[in-house]
């Protein structure tokens, strides 16, 4: 009779030291897993920060300069006032924000119609040509 | 006297003319002027207030210095000289050029002293600012150095450090390669032989600094210098003293970590050599990190000139470490080292289904190629692993690769001499155990490696095998070898393995293998049907194979004569007499030959007996028998001695002039005879049937004989009448090309006398008499084959370069513009030019001259261009095949130089429409592009297009092939010449890759492709 | 059913030609491709022969030329990311200006019905509109990002100021300038994978489209209170699908072009065929049926990447391919 | 190189022999059609862009992937990525397609596709690949080209 309870016994620790064994795993890879994240999203979002930040001042320290001369043209003037009004709308705070990629992108994309009414490069383009991607 | 003297001085200082330290120079040899006169009469320009004039005078006495030979001056005017040419280096830079060059002949003179050499070297380093120097001169301050190292060693090591120092200041930032190239030898004589006290570090700056060398010469460069010459000479210098490691290492480490490809390779060659000098207490704290390096280098870089350097690193980076003097040290440096290397590999040792497996393996062998104990611990360490590995497996991959690596193991133990405690002791019964299992597993590839490693087993020095292992071997091969189905590969390694017991161990072996294939030999109930069985061809074959070594070729042969004679194995007469040949190439020794002239006599007399015999006529002329029969005769002709020959050789000779009756044959019935159709009483040589037979076996006897043995053959003159009046006989082609070639083999080898030539100008004669009479053309179908005989009398004359020869090859020559011989004189050129195997060859004992096939094409090239253009258009072909047959037949070192006046015939030969012609043509031009890339460039205009045509040329897919083969070759060119055609080759290949046949398609995409990438930027 | 002829093959450019586009008078035929050359075809007699060759202007592949409606400029896009504007002056042909601005291959140009806007689009994800200044300069008027890939092509509206683009993100995007920006105003999504062209009917309230998904789709506007009661939001019209034709082409279909003069579709698919439909008589306009009228089977030797119908010549076809050549086509419908 | 490399010790098989030649393949009369084996022998000997190993040794392609009908002008390779994350698929697939590109006959319509479920992104590969006008333009990007004739450029065939 006892037999068979220590064999059931077993049975029962088994399955226990399994689920222990799968906490256990799961514990250091939730940990090990949260550790890198943070990392990659400390890096991708800095990244991110440092160029709208650049593009932002950019933008505000050219309009100032428009304002002064007044052969400025008026197209550029509009297009840095909306450049500057979507970065200042840009949500920094919240990065769960949905919003924030097609932010983000509306920026770049101001940006460039900038860069191309003054005739500059932005620096987007130099990176072409290398890499496997096409 | 001095007269002519100061008015030759005179025309060299006006109006220099070149001729006058000539003159002056042997006017000093045959003693009419003396030295002092010429220095008197140049004082007064020597002390010139004019630079330009006092160089000249200083050039005018270096001149002829250069023009004396280097014992003429005497001790005292070496030294009056030197000390007057070193007063010179004091004078205007402008002066140093002369001097030194002069310097430079003094310092060959043998009666040179220790003084003088002190005080050029002295002034040398004191005076002359090498670096402001041109060339020439900097050149000659080297030969002069390089003369003193090399002549006087011990007289410049008195000079000490001084003469390092003042080295490293001559040599500092020289730039050009010739005088690198001297350089580079004097610094490594000094490194060796001088006291480098303080300035180690110094010297070997001035030579590193140019490590690694990437030079590549200009084109038509003179001087010849190679890239290979600075890098052999610097490393030299590298590697010359144990003092460099410290400086070196470094250096070579930091290199092997280059992206450069000849970079890397330079320095792992270069790691090796220093190895080995700089000794392992210098190597043990990097070899290590080397190690990894080169490990890279083979895991990872699939470069096979990359990996081979590394290899040789390896190998000489473990042979260093294994030098140490003391056994504790020797512990220390290797077996520590090996530990840490095998530690790196046994992990992919035990994954032998992964990439690294095959790597490893090579590296392993690298390591054991150090040294004995670093093989026998590698073995110690990796075979157990190995058998594991091979036990674990299940795939045949993996197997496979295990196999490979450990053959790479035993092939390696085998290099080294073990005594009797070779590595494999201990584990030889798991290693068997695993060849004999892998021998059964049913992939071609695995029993092969497996044959493979039983045979390095058993071939190691005093091998660990019991005689029962080894008959266990021979068994196992043998059941293979006689299985039906056994894979032609396998065969022939389990034959080479048998063959090698045989000879090794004979009377071991012998009982377990003869009895067997005999018997199987024997029993006639062998059948189609009993599939396991394989027949008796087979059986022969295998004899063939692996019979050598007398004991075994006398069991054998005895067999095979008693099968000869048996009409019951007529059915066999093929493998059996090839069975005989092969054997024979085996044996030169004369007592095995001594066996062989049994089986010569046997053939002269079936032949003699049974050539009236239907059934065995029609198996002796059969032609492979006869081919096999007349290539043994030919093995045992070549090696027999005097003693047998005589007697041997009349045999045939007798049987060849004399009608001989053969007797009546027993084994068909007298209607058989009746019916077969010739005269049985007679036999009489030559007519057509077996008499050509007879002919065939005749030559070898007669014309493979070493020469000095040839005047003595019994009845030797007459046969040559006979055979030189069958020439002009209508004979079938068979028996007459059989009687043009013994011909041959006779004059060629005949010693040389007026007889000879009388000889030799009477068939000039009866040749040209019947080949040049006009009229009767197509009446005279003898003669055209005269064109042959014509064209072998050539042959064996041009070889033996026979004063006569040309004669014989004008008339061949004369012969091309003939409406119907000129096809056969053009084939005369592939008879003259192509090697036979069965006459006129080294192992026939011909004689043959150096060269004489270039020296052909020499002689005769003119002659047919020049009659090409004269030539009537419809025998214009005979001249380019007859060109297309020296151009495949000729070395092509020889055609470069005479390409430019072929080319036009080439093209010509391009646009002919015959086949063979285009071909041997597109062949020469795809290795002349090759060779002789100048020439070829210039001809592209009309080169490409033709090719491009021939690429659809829809009669022969053969002309395309190597139409497009040779565009293929064109990207070898440098890329300028090619781009403005490129486009246009890559367009017009579209529609071959269409082609309906696949080996043109194949081409194409290949030629298509190497145009495409032909500017791929290719990493030097 | 129909049938189409080949009238004349025209050959010059070196590589694949990859786009053929008629100016509005259809007396000149312009070709571009692989081979960094613009061909200018036009008519001498009754032979069509290359009236002249721009071979400058452009260092890769030029995907696209388009003429302006006045017929006096022609603009190229090209792989090598920019846009040249070519004016033609008593038959010379003349670069006056190049638009730089996109990252990377621009694929497609096209100019607005009053020919003083231009669009352009490319491989960067973006669709760019530029304004021609009185000085003919050309001023980037604005940018939009609105797909999220490789956009394919763009052109306008035939009369409105309306610019339609599509994509390898395989959805349509219309776009209109609202409150002094241009933004998207509807996004039609149905096919399967990339959109490689879309073409407008005469007056602008039809679009079909054709896709790598081997579907030719036509597409309706229903503007504010249409009386099918198909939902709209704000003043813009709705886009829906009304018709998707499947089956036909057997690869990628590569081109697509509408005939304003007889309303005839024609596609230019992988497969190298030609491919002309028809709207049946009377077909519910909400749900109208096309049918094939004519297959020009090997019509190239390989994929055909480009066919226009001449603007004046009611039944002239242009085509071309990667096999090089550009070939000139004659419809034919006849009763029965 | 070697320190970046994404899988070190991949697997590598026995490479198929040569064809064998018969006596058709010599026959001026007889046309041989274009089938499987030949286009496999076109793209086994391409190299890995990473490792000194051919397409075959990695059997990234085997003969079975590959189908070919002449009659009607079609060809489809399907490609085995050594790894489901390899980065290097595209670049693959474009060496294939290139290949082919230069050494079929243009009547040929040809797909090179990764083979269903061996790779994470396996319909964007596809997809891409698909894409000629993007093909096209990846062969004007003189960079990227260098980097596929490096791959396409014969090397010694491993062993």
């Amino acid at each position: 009779m006892d037999e068979v309870d220590d064999l059931f016994h077993d049975v029962v620790m088994s399955e226990e030291i399994q689920r222990n064994g799968y906490e256990e795993g799961r514990a250091i890879g939730r940990n090990q897993g949260e550790r890198e994240g943070k990392r990659l999203g400390w890096e991708k979002g800095s990244s991110i920060g440092s160029e709208v930040g650049f593009i932002a001042g950019y933008a505000a320290s050219l309009l100032e300069e428009m304002k002064g001369k007044d052969d400025a043209k008026p197209r550029v003037v509009k297009t840095l006032e909306k450049l500057l009004v979507v970065t200042s709308e840009f949500n920094f705070s919240d990065p769960q924000n949905p919003e924030l990629q097609t932010k983000l992108e509306e920026i770049r994309t101001k940006f460039k119609h900038v860069c191309s009414l003054l005739n500059i490069k932005p620096e987007a383009s130099k990176s072409q040509e290398k890499g496997i991607s096409f | 006297m001095a007269a002519p003297c100061d008015s030759l001085i005179e025309d060299f200082m006006q109006n220099d003319d070149g001729t006058v330290p000539k003159k002056l120079s042997q006017t000093l040899v045959n003693g009419k002027i003396s030295l002092t006169d010429i220095i008197e009469n140049l004082g007064g320009h020597m002390t010139n207030t004019e630079v330009e004039v006092r160089k000249k005078a200083t050039q005018l006495i270096a001149d002829i210095l250069h023009q004396l030979s280097h014992s003429f001056l005497s001790h005292n005017q070496v030294s009056l000289l030197s000390t007057y040419l070193c007063e010179k280096l004091k004078d205007h830079a402008f002066i140093h050029p002369p001097a030194l060059y002069g310097l430079e002949a003094l310092s060959r003179c043998d009666l040179i002293s220790r003084e003088i050499i002190e005080l050029i070297c002295r002034t040398i380093f004191k005076e002359v600012h090498a670096q402001s120097l041109p060339q020439s001169s900097r050149r000659s301050v080297y030969k002069i150095l390089f003369q003193f190292l090399t002549g006087h060693l011990k007289d410049v090591q008195v000079l000490g450090t001084d003469f390092v120092y003042g080295f490293i200041q001559c040599m500092d930032s020289e730039q050009d390669p010739r005088n690198l190239v001297i350089a580079f030898t004097c610094a490594h004589i000094i490194i060796q032989h001088l006291p480098l006290g303080v300035f180690v570090e110094e010297i070997f700056e001035v030579v590193s600094c140019y490590f690694p060398i990437d030079f590549t010469p200009p084109s038509n460069d003179p001087s010849g210098i190679t890239q290979e010459d600075l890098i052999l000479g610097l490393r030299k210098c590298l590697s010359a003293s144990p003092k460099f490691a410290q400086y070196c290492l470094p250096l070579l480490m930091e290199k092997l970590t280059s992206d450069m490809k000849s970079a890397k390779i330079d320095a792992l060659y270069t790691l090796a050599s220093c190895a080995a000098v700089y000794g392992s207490e210098k190597m043990f704290e990097l070899q290590m990190s080397f190690f990894n390096c080169i490990k890279k280098e083979m895991f990872l870089s699939g470069d096979t000139k990359v990996e081979e350097a590394a290899i040789t690193a390896l190998t000489a980076l473990i042979k260093t470490a294994s030098t140490g003097l003391t056994q504790s040290d020797r512990k220390k440096s290797l077996e520590g080292f090996i530990e840490d290397i095998l530690n790196e590999c046994k992990s992919h040792l035990l994954q032998p289904e992964l990439m690294l497996m095959k790597s490893t393996g090579r590296l392993l062998q690298a390591v054991a190629t150090g040294s004995a104990d670093a093989c026998s611990q590698v073995a110690m360490v990796t075979i157990p692993l190995l058998i594991e590995s091979y036990n674990k497996q299940t795939q045949h991959t993996p197997k496979h690769n295990v196999i490979i690596v450990l053959n790479k193991i035993s092939e390696t133990i085998g290099t080294f001499k073990f005594g009797n405690q070779s590595p494999l002791q201990s584990m030889k019964e798991p290693v068997l155990c695993i060849y004999g299992s892998a021998i059964d597993i049913d992939v071609t590839s695995i029993q092969v490696l497996a044959v493979k490693g039983l045979y390095l087993l058993v071939s190691l020095h005093n091998e660990c095998l019991t005689d029962v292992d080894k008959t266990n071997m021979a068994d196992k091969c043998l059941n293979k070898v006689t299985a039906s189905q056994c894979e032609t590969e396998i065969r022939s390694e389990c034959n080479i393995l048998l063959s090698f017991l045989l000879s090794t161990f004979p009377d071991l072996i012998q009982p377990h293998v003869y009895p067997v294939l005999f018997n199987k030999l024997h029993n006639d109930c062998m059948d189609v049907d009993d599939k396991t069985e394989c027949d008796k061809t087979v059986i022969l074959n295998i004899l063939s194979e692996i019979t050598s070594g007398l004991h075994n070729v006398k069991i054998v042969t005895q067999l095979l004569y008693k099968l000869l004679i048996d009409k019951e194995y007529l059915d066999l007469y093929v493998c059996i007499t090839e069975c005989l040949y092969k054997i024979s190439t085996r044996c030169t020794d004369i007592d095995s030959v001594l066996y062989l002239c049994e089986g010569v006599k046997l053939i002269h007399q079936i032949i003699t007996t049974h050539c009236r015999c239907p059934r065995w006529y029609n198996v002796l002329t059969n032609t492979a028998v006869i081919s096999n029969i007349s290539s043994f005769l030919r093995q045992v002709a070549a090696h027999w001695s005097h003693t047998v020959v005589n007697d041997i050789q009349s045999l045939y000779t007798e049987s060849f002039l004399k009608t001989v009756s053969c007797k009546n044959c027993e084994c068909c019935s007298i209607e058989a005879l009746a019916q077969f159709q010739s005269n049985p009483e007679s036999f009489c040589p030559l007519k057509p049937g077996c008499d050509c037979v007879f002919i065939s076996v005749l030559s070898p006897i007669i014309c493979c004989g070493p020469a000095k043995l040839q005047k003595d053959i019994p009845n030797i003159e007459e046969i040559q009448k006979y055979l030189h009046d069958l020439i002009f006989e209508p004979l079938d082609s068979v028996p007459y090309e059989y009687i043009c070639k013994c011909v041959a083999g006779l004059l060629n080898k005949q010693e040389q006398n007026e007889s000879l030539d009388t000889l030799l100008l009477k068939l000039l004669d009866n040749l040209s008499g019947c080949l040049c009479e006009k009229g009767n053309e197509n009446s005279c179908y003898g003669n055209k084959q005269c064109v042959a005989a014509l064209a072998w009398i050539s042959k064996a004359l041009i070889m033996r370069g026979h004063k006569l020869s040309e004669k014989f090859s004008d008339l061949l020559v004369s012969l091309l513009c003939h409406q119907v011989y000129g096809c056969l004189a053009a084939d005369g050129f592939s008879i003259i030019l192509t090697d036979n195997d069965d006459i006129l060859n080294k192992s026939m004992q011909a004689n043959i001259r150096m060269m004489y096939k270039q020296r052909f094409f020499l002689e005769n090239l003119d002659k047919i261009v020049h009659n090409y253009h004269t030539a009537d258009s419809d025998v214009k072909m005979n001249y380019l095949s007859a060109l297309s047959h020296m151009l495949k037949n000729t070395n092509k070192s020889v055609i470069l130089p005479e390409l430019s006046k072929l080319y036009p015939l080439l093209i010509q030969s391009l646009l002919s429409n015959d086949l063979d012609l285009q071909l041997v043509t597109m062949d020469t031009l795809t290795d002349l592009i090759f060779n002789a890339s100048n020439v070829i460039e210039k001809q592209l205009d009309s080169l490409i297009p033709q090719l491009l045509k021939m690429c659809v040329y829809k009669q022969s897919l053969k002309v395309r092939v190597s139409a497009l083969k040779c565009l293929t070759q064109l990207t070898n060119l440098p890329l300028h010449k090619l781009l403005p055609y490129r486009n246009k080759v890559v367009r017009s290949l579209v529609p071959v890759l269409d082609d309906r046949k696949r080996l043109v398609r194949n081409e194409a995409v290949i030629a298509r492709q190497e145009w495409i990438l032909m500017d791929m930027d290719e990493d030097k | 059913m129909g049938t189409l002829d080949n009238v004349c093959t025209l050959e010059g450019h070196d590589e694949q030609v990859w786009c053929v586009s008629w100016n509005p008078t259809g007396t000149l035929l312009a070709s571009c491709g692989g081979d960094k050359n613009i061909r200018v075809w036009g008519q001498e007699g009754d032979k069509w022969v290359c009236k002249s060759v721009l071979s400058e202007g452009h260092q890769r592949t030029i995907r696209y030329v388009s003429w302006s409606p006045c017929g006096n400029y022609l603009a190229s896009a090209s792989f090598d990311a920019t846009v040249c504007v070519w004016s033609r002056k008593e038959g010379e042909f003349e670069c006056i200006a190049t638009l730089e601005g996109h990252e990377n291959e621009v694929k497609a140009v096209s100019w607005a019905c009053t020919g003083n806007l231009l669009a352009t689009c490319s491989r960067d994800k973006s669709v760019w509109i530029w304004e021609v200044t009185e000085d003919e300069d050309y001023e980037c008027a604005s940018v939009i990002s609105s797909h999220t890939q490789d956009v394919k092509y763009c052109t306008w509206h035939p009369s409105k100021e309306i610019l339609v683009s599509c994509s390898y993100d395989d959805t349509i995007k219309l776009y209109k300038e609202e409150i002094d920006d241009w933004t998207c105003c509807s996004t039609l999504e149905s096919h399967d994978s990339t959109v490689w062209k879309v073409a407008f009917d005469k007056d602008g309230e039809r679009l079909v489209s054709v896709s790598d998904d081997k579907t030719v789709k036509i597409w309706q506007e229903y503007l504010p209170g249409n009386k099918e009661g198909v939902p709209t939001k704000g003043k813009d019209g709705a886009w829906k699908c009304v018709c998707t034709l499947s089956g036909f082409h057997n690869r990628a279909i590569f081109d697509v072009d509408w005939s304003h003069l007889s309303g005839r579709i024609v596609t230019g698919c992988g497969d190298d065929c030609i491919r002309v439909f028809k709207e049946e008589e009377g077909s519910d306009p909400n749900q109208p049926s096309f049918s094939l009228m004519a297959t020009a089977r090997q019509a190239h030797d390989q994929d055909v990447n480009s066919v226009a119908w001449n603007p004046k010549v009611s039944n002239m076809l242009a085509s071309c391919s990667d096999d090089g050549t550009v070939k000139l086509w004659k419809y034919y419908e006849q009763e029965y | 190189m070697g320190d970046s490399l994404i899988n070190a010790n991949p697997i590598i098989y026995e490479k198929t022999g040569e064809r064998v030649l018969e006596q058709d393949d010599f026959d001026d009369n007889v046309e041989d059609k274009i089938d499987n084996r030949e286009v496999f022998d076109l793209i086994r000997n391409i190299n890995d862009p990473e490792h000194p190993l051919t397409l075959e040794d990695l059997n990234v392609v085997d003969c079975d992937n590959v189908h070919v009908n002449d009659d009607e002008n079609s060809v489809e390779i399907l490609f085995t990525p050594t790894i489901p994350h390899c980065s290097m698929a595209t670049l693959i697939g474009l060496s294939i397609r290139v290949k082919l590109l230069r050494s079929l006959p243009p009547r040929f319509k040809v797909d090179v596709k990764i083979s269903p479920g061996t790779h994470a992104s396996e319909e964007a590969v596809n997809k891409q690949l698909a894409d000629k006008e993007r093909v096209a333009a990846a062969l004007e990007n003189s960079h990227l080209l260098s980097v596929v004739n490096q791959c396409l450029k014969s090397k010694r065939s491993s062993g």
